[in-house]
Order: structure tokens, then C-alpha cells, then sequence
């Protein structure tokens, strides 16, 4: 068995102009592929994972991003010296910066992703909306700013289908804002979102677009070659989110029957296709109840949630990536692509749910990640780490693989359960609680969840482990009265720097 | 060793004793034998009357917190003769209001001598991109304030006090 | 989606009858289902994983496994007195004694494993072979002693096949053994045999056997329900030994066929059926280069290796032992059984390859498991363990998974090259040489590949490891100088424990 | 710090100095600037002229025993004067042979008195069930032997010494 030619290395050596768990799973890819890595950091970072496992490591400025992540001339100036053949920009940060793709061709190192022309035209939301109707992906349909007098109103809303929402133009926070069910009701809401309007904007326009119940986020992975081939692998549903944030996504969706899958995955080629799109990225869609699709916009880079897809297709994307950035045309066909099996991920942040998703940043005291069957953790940390406050607080993504999903929510439970971080406090008994709820066991999902499960976010006393925690503190209390009864005085360190000292201002609650 | 524990908005009282390498923990009058053992940085594994727990305890003086899975637990600890004379004195003593994590304060919602319900809103630090707003552990009247908008402050910076 | 069936959990508690690895994974896979676990330790192992992850956990005696482990007894009390409904015995110790079934049978608990009987037909080597012979499953072809006088030697030795393998029936250590090529070499070799044994044992008995030249270690995995269905979920290949312990295994083998999968796969299904087989079992052959098949014995248990047969069909065998334990009957076909991509199994071990695989336990000083895609780490330690002297020195199993055979390997050599484990000296620099031996890429394997390939278990000087190592102590040396020079004496407690001690005795060798 | 350095069968003379922040590592005159952070346990990150690399690094006294993966070697420093001294003498102290893991003792192979060679057997211990045969760590003579069949012994028991 000799090495198969798309296994060749695609490069020598690659610069990842990135941080945290993303770049330590690009290093990961490079180095199964014998490729040289290039890491860059800033101040805060000199002590993180991506430091630590890359052959080469530079630094490029100070904590904040705009003054190294998000410097263009650093990183280039970095690969120019390090001789790096390409620069992977993982995600965040300048993944979607068609300027650094294009100082990545003047300079002749390539850049792994898709042209800055791509990524231009998703990046403008308007652009990227006309673009979609022009190809025949469906948008959220919607009218121009309303006259409260046309007489043509209704039919309009008829057009959209009821329900319907009117917005204010210059809205926001709900004002202004109005969900309209049937024909009947349609003139004097609007009268009454437009007085809204005027009473908070001053500016009464308003405008009516579709309005979608319950709608789920489905999203659709595509993989483009060089070579005019573009595959879709499957869908992931990540509508459990807060603030916009996805918190917990899957592969494949609860919902999506094959031949659904089939229908938005050619939605997403076509999407690809419009922009002449290479290498792997993901169109965002708004799943109505009743089954239909609306763009909502693709993500010109590497997803967050790019593991379950990968559990599920038995996929590499990030050497796929790199393939195809050198040129290596896709080794298969729409029908080679199998789902096996079902993949969850849920994101270990370093924040509290019970309290509003509050960032918890700080030092690491003690790191246990769960393993064994069916269990990939993606992180970025280690025992001893401290979590800096200038970045995204997430700590690792937690996936698991089950023979269905039944089964990777039972291997999510098990391995949260085993998961052991001592100094922080962490998203973790989030989503125990979320994996143990039965509209999540059922797959009842939408983007509005949490909302509609508050329960889910709410801190709650439970007398059996106020008892643990008695039984374990009175051993601790009891075995620190023994030592200090037996050591000399100057040797009472422990508790310094404990992580109690940032509980001080809350004191206690009841 | 007897003591009396806070957990949550319940009191115990607790005795510990050693017994031929077990430690016998009593709590309201209910004996627990436990064989504890202090592992890696703050993880013990404790057998509990055969049934096993993994907790990490981070103390400081008589407050503790404890870890089991992801559920965190705060106790606290006082001796008798203490609580009473505590108790005497109405328990209630200042709170000083320090700051969760490094941030810059935003806004101040209150000023000195304003009176304070528990959970009221008092400032807000941003942090991390993120506005957090701090509220009054306890109800009382704000005796200082130690920030204003703009002051960029260190974990563990005093804020206020509550008094 | 509410729970299908075959997933409504089939004990409510369980007693893992074991300790190490294979105690926390079948833990692992009881918490997944629901079920509570009951653990037993011997002195030794109070501190140990499984004790930390089990619901209840029971002291069974000291250290030496007949004292605990091994104590039937012991056991079945706890089992009654915790109310578990089912002992699971892992792998090694009770796992293969029909004494701890009968003893189940008689308490009314169930045994996670097939019947006594069974057990005893597949444990005696005489009964075994007969009942395969008469199950039609070929065996090793071999001949009772023989009479150096007789005539039809030449026959015997023409049915087996040349080569053959002449044996002292007494011997042992390679002694009155003699290997025949071709008929002519027959008469003299079984004289100078013959002289040999009776020189060396008193006892000039030989008896003739089928040669094998560089046989594959080729192994089949059953898995039989109490309904009169078995399946064979693909075979595993471990030919690469020490002292016939299997240091790495994999699945499929680099050279089984589709159509010899079906052939081998129907031989050990009546392997199993021959002796009404219930549960996971292992039947296993020698291959030989022809392509010939040889039964050697059938391991009524779970094996070590059985994860990579789970990474490749994405069956659970834990889940199905306890389900089938239960009366649950399978739930697919041999139809349905699917494999996919490729497993590799690396034994990590607290040993020295390089000085004949001499076991090093010892304290745990500093653990970081590798993750990210494709790797699971079914580990029983921890950061701050020891390792204990009385049982087998396994850290863990290391598998990866890979779309095909070069992808599991290239990431098996990124795991090793993450997994730290300091403080004592472990069998990943060994695996770490193997996954980068051409003939081990190849595929070339048999059960002499370390015999033939010693450079794989030599120590080697590495004048660029050399030069790390020069600067890391300068820098560790100068640092404890700066340190010595502004601290108290009593303060200099680094460097003791310190595992240097543990070559205090070797010094210098060169 | 300037110092000898002996890895493998080489010497090095090896000088070390610290310069904003970094060190500088001279090794037979090669200069090296590293960043070195001690990090978890006994693991450093070593960043040696923009090279990445991750060790972990255990001494004792002047003897460093350095991880760098599954790889380890040993490091020995001696500052050169100490080292002429040595050499002056012979450098052929007595060797203590101890034992590596505790274990059973199940044959002796020498007698006080013989002469041995390198890497020749001296005894055999039982550990978790295999024999491990010790070996000599240097050519000389037994000059005791402080364990017999059957003696059970201890990690770093001290089992012969070879003058």
C-alpha cells in the first residue's frame, strides 16, 4: 500500500493565523499530513495550546486583536519569513478579510479559502440577497417600505402568506414591530406599528416580510474544488442558541428527511455556484414549520461546528481544505457521500448560564476531559491555563458520535458528566440540563428555546448535593485543622489564589 | 470538630471524627462513614457509606466551595459560640462589593446613602464584550463608591460598600 | 423520537467484576444506558478510576488478585449486598470461569457472558480443537506421536502439506524441533529430531505439524444472542506481538478480502454455534501466507481490542453484551453489518521496549490523553496516579479511526506525538517507530514482525533530541540557581520523588 | 552560568544568561535565544530561536532527566572544575546497584568478589509477574552483595555494590 496521491502533502509548511481550540485543530490536520506549522501569537497568548504544538511560533503584538490577530501586515510579515506556503485563517478574526486574501496572492502564498471576490459578495448582506434570488435560492420574502394607504396591501401580504410581521424601518427591540395572522387584522396594525414607530424612531416607514414560526437554523456544508465540482455533505441544526450564539449543533437534523436533505443541499451548490465559491463553506438557512427553506447567508470559511459533520461523513474538512487550496480536485461524487450515524457538539465556554451567559474567565486549577467510545474533544486549553479576557471564553467543543441520536445525546450526558474543570465556571451543567430535557430528547427544536425553556438557564438548589457539598467541605475544614494543628505556621499557603476570592462580592445570596 | 454549616438557605450542624482511617461526618445527627481521598490538584474521591463521589473543595478561612460534576455548592462554616455572638450583633456587617472579573465600569447606578434592596441593580462592568451588572448581595444602604464610568478595574477591585 | 426499544436500559445496576481500563469502559457504557455501577477494588486500587467513576464501590481485599480480583466469594457477596442484577468480568481475571457463572446462576444474577458450558468446552485446548474439527472448522493439521519406523511418513507428511513442523512431544524452547521443506529432507530431519529430544528431555516422542511461515495473528469478532442469532461483525488483525501479548491490532486487516471476510466470518459463526455460544466472543486464526486458515482458540469474553472492531462497524459490543444478557435479540442482520474506514489499537503501557518490554510502574507526574478528530483514549489513570506493581502496568488503549488505513495511521502517529505522559516510561515511543516502518505501512505484517524488525525495539541516540535536551536542563539548572540564590533553605523541596531516582542504580552507560 | 554538559556519550560546555526577558543558551558557542515558560507539572513550552518545542524536564542535584515526547535523555552538568577533579581521581567511584521497581529477588548471579564486565547479569527481581534481569552499569569488581533468593525489596533497595 503506497501513499495515495490525494494524501500527498499539499504543502510544506502552513501558517495559521489563528488562536484557541481552531488552531490547534488545523495544527492537528497538518502535522497527519506531515505538514510543517506555523503558529502566531499575541502577549496574552505566548502560553496557549496553539504555541505549544506548532513547529514554529511568532509573535505578533499585543493582547488586543486589532493589534495582532487582526493585523494583516504582522501575519504576512510572519509567513514571508518563515517561508510558509499558505496561511490558514481558521474562523473569527480574518477568515472572512478578503484583504488578506488578496495580500496572500500579491505576496504568492495562498490563501485557504475562497477568492476575495466570494467572500465580498456574501459579505454584503444586500448583494448577497439579490445574488440568492437571481440563482433561485428562496429568501425570507418581504416588501420595500409600505404606504399606509395602498389599496394593493393585502394582496401583498397574501403573496407573502400569513403570518406576516411588519417592522419598523428604523427598528429594533421589538418596537414598532407587529406579527399579523389574518387578512382582517392587517390595516389596523399598521396603523398601530407605524404610531409605534413615529413614538420611538420619529420615523414612521414600515415595512412587511414573511414571518416564520418556530423556524429552526439549518445550515448546509459545501465542499468546492478548483475544478468546477461542489458537493454538499449533509445538514446541521444549531438552533439552540442565545443572543445569536449557537451553543449546541448536530449532524444530521432531527427533521430533515433524505429527500429534504437532497433538495436544500442542491439550494446550498446552487448558492456556491452563484459566487464561484472554493473550498468549504456553509449556507444558513431558516427552517419554517412547514418545511420551507429561506437563505439567511454563507459563512465564506470554516464553521465553529465543523465536527459533526465530519463524525457524520467521516470527513476530513480541514485536509480537505488544504487540498483543494492546492489544487487536488474532489475524490468523489454526490452519491459517495454517506451519513453514518449521528454527531452532537456542544461548546464548553468559560461562562455562566445562570447568569445571563456572564464570560467567567480565569485559570484553569484542575482538567479532566472525558474520552472513550464515540467522544472527540476539540480543545484549546490545559491544566494550568488561564483563559484570557481578550477572546472568545470558549474552552474546548465536546462532540459525540452515536449509531443514532438517542445515542450521541446518552454519550453527551456520559461525557459531560466526566468532564472535570476545577477554577471556572463553565457552560458544562448547561448542557446536562439541556441533554436531559425531553423537547430537546424529542428533537422539538427552534431557535426561540430557551425562551421557551427558561428552566433550562435558572440556578436551582438541590438538597442532595448540598449535602455532598456539607460532607465534602467538613472533610476538607476537618483535614486543614489537623495539618495546621501539625505544620509551623509559615507553611499555610493553601487557599491562596483560590477561586472563592471571586465569589467575595456576591457573598452569599440567601 | 463540630461546627455548624450554611449550604444555600439551610444551617447544619456537623461533627467529623476520625475512626481507624475513615472519617465519621455527622450531620443533623445522621452518621456518614467516608473514606476520603485528596487526589490530583483539588479532586477528592469520596466513598460515602460505599457510595463514591468525585468533588473538588477550594477553600479560604471558613467558606468553601465544592464542585461535584458541574454543580458548584458554596458552604460555610461557623462555630457555635461565634454564630451567637454574630447573631448578637445582628449578623449584619458591611459588604464590600468587589468586582467579578478585570473589566471597565459603564454606568453607576447608585450613589451614596441610597438605600439598597437585595438583587438591586448597582453598577455595570463590561467585560469581554459583554455588559454585566452587578447587584446588592444583601439590602442595606450604600456607604461608598469606589468607581466611577470609565474606571478600568482588576479582578477582585472594590466597587462599593453596602452597609 | 421517544426511546426505542432495544435502547430501554436492560439492568437497572450492574457490578463491574474488574478494575483498570476495562472497568471504567464498561462504566462508561452502563452510565450512557442509565444504569447504576457498583465497583470492587482491592486494597491497591482505592484510589484507582473506576472506583471514582462506579455509583458504589466495595472493598473486596489486599493487593494479589487471588485475594480479591479472583475471590468468587467476595465478589457475589457485594453483588447481593449493593442489589446489582448483573456482574460484568471485563476481560483477564474471573472473565473466563465457569465457577463465577454457576455462582451467578445460583444467586439468581445474571452473568454478562456465555454459558459455563461453553466456557469450559472452548477452555480445554483437546475439547476445543475436536469440536471444531467436528464443526468443520479447519484446524492446525497434525499427526499423534509418530513411529520413526513407519512407512507412511512420507503420506502424512504429503496430506499436512510441507512445510512441515516437527515437534518433541515433551519439548519446548525450540529443541528436537525441526522445520521440513521438502519430502527427500523428511527421514533425517525426524532422526536428528528424535536424537535431539531424547538428548534434551529423555523422551525421543516427535509428533508432525502444518508449518505456518509468517502467520498473520487474524481474529473474528461473534456477537450471538439467546435467540439462535450470530453475527460476525469483521475480523481484527494483531499480529504484532511480544511474548504472544498483541501490542497493536486493527480492523480490517490489510489483507482480508470481502470474500474471505464472508468465508472466515461463516467459520466462526459455527466456531460459536458449535458450542451455543451467547454474547461477544473472538474466535481466532492463524493465517498463513497462502490465505489458509487455522483455528486457534475462542476467547469467551470481551477482548482487549474490541474498540477497533466498534470504530468500524459503530456497534457498541459493551451495549449489546449487557442487552443480550438481558434477552434483548439483535436488532440487524449480517446483512446490516457495515464496515467503515479503518481502525488502529496502540497498547500504551507503563514499559520499556527498548530493554525487552520491562515493566516500569511508577507515579503519573504529568498526563495531557490526545483528542480532536478521529482519536478516543479508553484510559484507567489519571495525573498524580500510580501505577500499581501487582497488576498488568496498561495505561490505555489509544485508537484512531481513519476513512482508510494511511489516514488511522498518520493520526495514530499525530496522537502519539500529543500524549504526555510524565513520569514514567510508557510503550509510545515504540508504537511511534512502528507507525513510521515502512513494512508496517505496508501492511507486511505476522507474528514475527518484531523478531524481523529489532531496530524497532532498539534505544538510538538522537543527536537533535541530544540538543533539546542540553538546552531544556540549561534552562531548568539555571532557573533552580536563580532560585536557590533568593529562597530560604527550606524551601528546596523540588527533585524529590522525582522518577530520576529510578536510574540512580543504572548510572551512565556510556 | 557557564557549566559541562554531558548527554549520551557527549560533552558540551554550556553557558546560559538571561536577556530581556528571554535566555541566552550557548552551546559550544552556539547561541540560542529561548522563551521559556514552566507550565503544567514538570512541563516547560521552549520557544528556541521561533522553534516550538515542549519538554518536560525532572532534576535532581546536577542530574536532568528531559522528555521531549516519548523520547528521553539524561543530562548530567558539572562545572568544569569540579570535573577536573574528578578526572584527576579516576572517576571510578563504587556503584551502587539498587533496585529499579520493588519486587522479589529470584537468583543472584554473582558472588562477592568476581569480576564483572559491563552490561553483565548480575541479578534477577520479579515484578508484576516477569523476571527483569539487572545488569552492571560499568565493568569492576562485586565488592557486596546485600540481598538473596527470595528477598523481597523495595524501590531503590540497595541489592550489590561494583568497585
Amino acid at each position: 500500500m503506497s501513499a495515495h496521491p490525494k494524501f500527498k502533502k499539499p504543502f510544506d509548511k502552513v501558517l495559521i493565523a489563528n488562536r484557541g481550540e481552531i488552531a490547534v485543530r488545523v495544527i492537528r490536520a497538518c502535522h497527519e499530513m506531515g505538514i510543517r506549522t506555523v503558529a502566531v501569537y499575541s502577549d496574552a497568548d505566548r502560553e496557549a495550546l496553539h504555541v505549544r504544538f506548532a513547529h514554529q511560533a511568532f509573535n505578533i503584538g499585543p493582547p488586543p486583536s486589532t493589534e495582532s490577530y487582526l493585523r494583516i501586515d504582522k501575519i504576512m510579515e510572519v509567513a514571508k519569513q518563515s517561508g510558509a506556503q499558505a496561511i490558514h485563517p481558521g474562523y473569527g478574526f480574518l477568515s472572512e478579510n478578503g484583504d488578506l486574501a488578496r495580500a496572500c496572492i500579491e505576496a504568492g502564498i495562498k490563501f485557504v479559502g475562497p477568492s476575495a471576490e466570494a467572500m465580498y459578495a456574501m459579505g454584503d448582506k444586500v448583494r448577497a440577497r439579490n445574488a440568492m434570488i437571481e440563482a433561485g435560492v428562496p429568501v425570507v420574502p418581504g416588501t420595500p417600505p409600505l404606504d399606509p394607504d395602498a389599496t394593493d396591501l393585502v394582496d401583498r401580504a397574501n403573496e407573502i402568506g400569513f403570518p406576516v410581521l411588519l417592522k419598523a424601518s428604523a427598528g429594533g427591540g421589538g418596537k414598532g414591530m407587529r406579527i399579523v395572522r389574518e387578512e382582517k387584522e392587517l390595516v389596523s396594525a399598521l396603523a398601530q406599528a407605524a404610531g409605534e414607530a413615529r413614538a420611538s424612531f420619529g420615523d414612521d416607514t414600515v415595512f412587511m416580510e414573511k414571518f416564520v414560526e418556530r423556524p429552526r437554523h439549518i445550515e448546509v456544508q459545501v465542499l468546492a474544488d478548483g475544478h468546477g465540482n461542489c458537493l454538499y455533505l449533509g445538514e446541521r441544526e444549531c438552533s439552540i442558541q442565545r443572543r445569536h450564539q449557537k451553543l449546541i449543533e448536530e449532524c444530521p437534523s432531527p427533521v430533515v428527511t433524505p429527500e429534504e436533505r437532497a433538495k436544500i443541499g442542491d439550494l446550498a451548490v446552487k448558492a456556491a455556484k452563484a459566487v464561484d465559491y472554493e473550498g468549504a463553506g456553509t449556507v444558513e438557512f431558516l427552517r419554517g414549520n412547514d418545511g420551507s427553506y429561506y437563505f439567511m447567508e454563507m459563512n465564506t470559511r470554516l464553521q465553529v461546528e465543523h465536527p459533526v459533520t465530519e463524525e457524520v461523513t467521516g470527513m476530513d474538512l480541514v485536509k480537505w481544505q488544504l487540498r483543494v487550496a492546492a489544487g487536488v480536485p474532489l475524490d468523489r461524487t454526490q452519491d459517495d457521500v454517506e451519513l453514518h450515524g449521528h454527531a452532537i457538539e456542544c461548546r464548553i465556554i468559560a461562562e455562566d448560564a445562570t447568569r445571563n451567559f456572564m464570560p467567567c474567565p480565569g485559570t484553569i486549577r484542575g482538567l479532566r476531559t472525558p474520552s472513550g467510545p464515540g467522544v472527540r474533544d476539540d480543545g484549546g486549553v490545559y491544566s494550568g491555563y488561564t483563559v484570557p479576557l481578550h477572546y472568545d471564553p470558549m474552552i474546548s467543543k465536546l462532540v459525540t458520535w452515536g449509531s443514532d441520536r438517542e445515542q450521541a445525546i446518552e454519550r453527551m450526558a456520559r461525557a459531560l458528566d466526566e468532564y472535570r474543570i476545577d477554577g471556572l465556571t463553565t457552560s458544562i451543567s448547561f448542557h446536562k440540563k439541556v441533554m436531559r430535557h425531553q423537547a430537546f430528547i424529542d428533537g422539538d427544536l427552534h431557535t426561540g428555546f430557551l425562551e421557551e425553556h427558561p428552566e433550562l438557564v435558572k440556578a436551582g438548589d438541590n438538597e442532595w448535593l448540598q449535602q455532598i457539598a456539607v460532607v465534602a467541605a467538613a472533610v476538607d475544614h476537618f483535614r486543614r485543622q489537623e495539618q495546621l494543628a501539625t505544620r509551623p505556621r509559615g507553611d499555610r499557603r493553601r487557599g491562596a489564589g483560590s477561586a472563592w476570592k471571586r465569589y467575595g462580592g456576591k457573598g452569599w445570596r440567601r | 470538630m463540630k461546627i455548624s454549616a450554611q449550604v444555600g438557605d439551610k444551617l447544619a450542624e456537623v461533627s467529623v471524627s476520625r475512626d481507624d482511617g475513615l472519617l465519621i461526618v455527622t450531620i443533623d445527627g445522621v452518621e456518614h462513614r467516608v473514606d476520603a481521598r485528596k487526589l490530583e490538584g483539588d479532586f477528592y474521591s469520596m466513598l460515602v457509606d460505599g457510595t463514591s463521589y468525585e468533588v473538588s473543595v477550594e477553600g479560604n478561612g471558613d467558606k468553601y466551595l465544592v464542585r461535584h460534576g458541574a454543580d458548584e455548592q458554596k458552604v460555610t462554616f461557623t462555630d457555635p459560640g461565634r454564630q451567637a455572638r454574630a447573631a448578637a450583633g445582628g449578623g449584619a456587617g458591611p459588604a464590600e462589593i468587589l468586582s467579578v472579573m478585570p473589566g471597565k465600569v459603564v454606568r453607576v447606578l447608585v450613589n451614596e446613602g441610597d438605600a439598597v434592596e437585595e438583587g438591586q441593580g448597582l453598577l455595570v462592568v463590561e467585560a469581554m464584550k459583554m455588559e454585566n451588572e452587578i447587584e446588592a448581595p444583601k439590602a442595606g444602604t450604600v456607604k461608598s463608591v469606589h468607581v466611577e464610568p470609565g474606571t478600568t478595574v482588576d479582578n477582585d477591585a472594590l466597587l462599593l460598600v453596602i452597609e
